[in-house]
């Protein structure tokens, strides 16, 4: 094999298309797709010979093009390095543009890497003496990310059992946002209709998270519900009466 | 030096993150024209001095920095060596701030291999963060850039990134 | 401004601490009469400038520092300045924040430990309130999260928090 390649300097199939693309000097919007798909395998085949672990991308990548490959032997097709047919569509089609695009977002991560990074190219003031604190300001929070936050959460409950961590999902949490709005309003209006709770939203999932969080609450005995007749509206109460925030 | 610009001056030296005008006037209680004034004065002389630092404005803010002509003596200085991303989490960082708010299958399906772990690491970095979910079954998690990264790559706005090269049209 | 001269000030701008003559001439390699002439140089030149900073001779070195009479406004930008959430309060947060409302019974139980301190101090900085109570006997607290923990972690509502299954996808 002559290629002179370091397979690390591939970032994947795509990379490495783009790369035999270029070592032949071939016109990206008409790839000879035979000698490509040939280069191709045989590159793949090299890395293998060299125990390489090969991403499932690779091989994915390799089946496109073998189909391409036959797709152009077709008699219906334009033959190879004819370019677009008149009437029919490329078999290329698609797998050009995909390569432009990547191209497209290659050149600009070289643009993101050659500007002035701070702390590897410019830097900022590097220390300043610590002040005394104002102490009338409100205090602010250091950087925490959600990052931290679901890795605090995984580390508590990595003991527990995995039935408990597949529990948690978007629905429970939009739920539970819900709860929160309804609990806002019942702390402002001291009631609120069941009726005004589903009015808000307009859309299908909004009212039945509002629904199922009623019933959250009614399960946790947060709210009660009366109902003054039999078709009359429905009003929502809180259960007990809350201690004021930080009590 | 004037009263006023010597002030906004020890504010921009002692922040940590680039300092926005509207944050200087309501620290300073100044007229936002005598805040800009202030600035922009500081701006042409430390311009026009050529030291070892400019002001320079960044992620919608101002801040001092030193010129890359001088990086590899403080680099020295600072005993560590030029931090870097891989290849590869650069073209996923580069997909993320052209095509935000974007989820994981449509970088995935750009860049032709998982970005799973990439893009990890990029949220852990901070240059990437979760911006909320895509109305579509699964709501799947959309990322887009982070303020740091408008500050680590020195630019104002998203709408400082160079445009990218057009690869919709199949036209020669 | 002369080369040398800027380079010096990149380097005294850049650094952690105030730094000696002797490290500067280490690092530059430069004969140390020309770091000398250049520090002194520089502080005479911000000393008869009158800005927002000096360069100060401190601890065996030399540092920019803000002028004292500065220091009110800059106490106030940079307010009470950041307290970090301890390990175990941001594991008390994550359990309230997934598990919302909850009781505190429930949060000793998926932590293992008293959870009584951590969250009365998330509770004082006003990132879990008492959002009521359990209507079964004793009436305990229920716990749940604030809007100003929406806006510290930059979620626009609870949704948005990446499920665990989510999170782990992302690691593979």
């Amino acid at each position: 094999m002559s290629y002179e390649v370091r397979l690390d300097i591939f970032q994947g199939p795509l990379d490495l298309l783009l790369y035999l693309i270029k070592k032949n000097e071939i016109d990206i919007y008409n790839i000879p797709i035979a000698l490509i798909t040939q280069q191709y395998l045989e590159t793949l085949e090299w890395m293998k010979s060299l125990n390489l672990d090969l991403a499932g991308e690779y091989l994915v990548l390799a089946s496109t093009l073998l189909l391409i490959k036959s797709r152009m032997l077709l008699p219906d097709d334009s033959p190879e390095g004819a370019g677009e047919d008149e009437t029919g569509e490329d078999p290329r089609q698609d797998l050009v543009r995909q390569l432009l695009e990547y191209q497209a977002f290659k050149e600009a991560a070289l643009d993101l890497d050659g500007r002035p990074w701070l702390e590897r190219d410019v830097f900022k003031r590097g220390s300043y003496p610590d002040l005394p604190p104002a102490g009338t300001e409100e205090e602010t929070i250091a950087e925490v990310g959600i990052v931290e936050l679901v890795d605090a959460f995984r580390r508590v409950i990595s003991s527990l059992e995995k039935e408990e961590l597949m529990q948690i999902n978007s629905e429970k949490l939009s739920v539970t946002d819900r709860i929160n709005e309804i609990l806002e309003r019942l702390r402002e209006a001291g009631q609120v209709s069941f009726q005004e709770l589903l009015e808000g939203g307009r859309d299908r999932r909004r009212i039945v998270y509002t629904f199922l969080a009623i019933l959250e609450l009614m399960k946790l005995r947060m709210i009660k519900a009366y109902q003054t007749g039999p078709f009359g509206p429905i009003r929502i109460f809180p259960a007990v009466e809350e201690e004021p925030d930080g009590a | 030096m004037e009263h006023d610009k010597a002030l906004v001056e020890a504010l921009l030296f002692a922040a940590e993150t680039p300092i926005s005008l509207d944050r200087l006037r309501e620290i300073l209680d100044m007229p936002k024209e005598a805040v800009q004034a202030a600035v922009l004065d500081l701006q042409r002389e430390y311009q026009e001095r050529r030291g070892g630092f400019t002001l320079e404005e960044v992620a919608g803010g101002f801040q001092f920095r030193t010129l890359p002509e001088y990086s590899a003596s403080i680099r020295k200085m600072k005993g560590r060596g030029p931090s870097s991303l891989t290849p590869a989490a650069l073209e996923t960082l580069a997909v993320v701030a052209y095509r935000q708010p974007i989820v994981k299958a449509d970088i995935d399906r750009v860049r032709g291999v998982d970005a799973g772990g990439t893009l990890k690491g990029l949220v852990e970095k901070k240059l990437v963060r979760i911006v909320g979910r895509k109305d579509v079954p699964g709501k799947p998690i959309l990322y887009g850039t982070t303020r740091r990264f408008l500050e680590i790559f020195d630019l104002q706005d998203l709408a400082e990134l160079p445009t990218l090269r057009e690869f919709g049209e199949l036209a020669e």
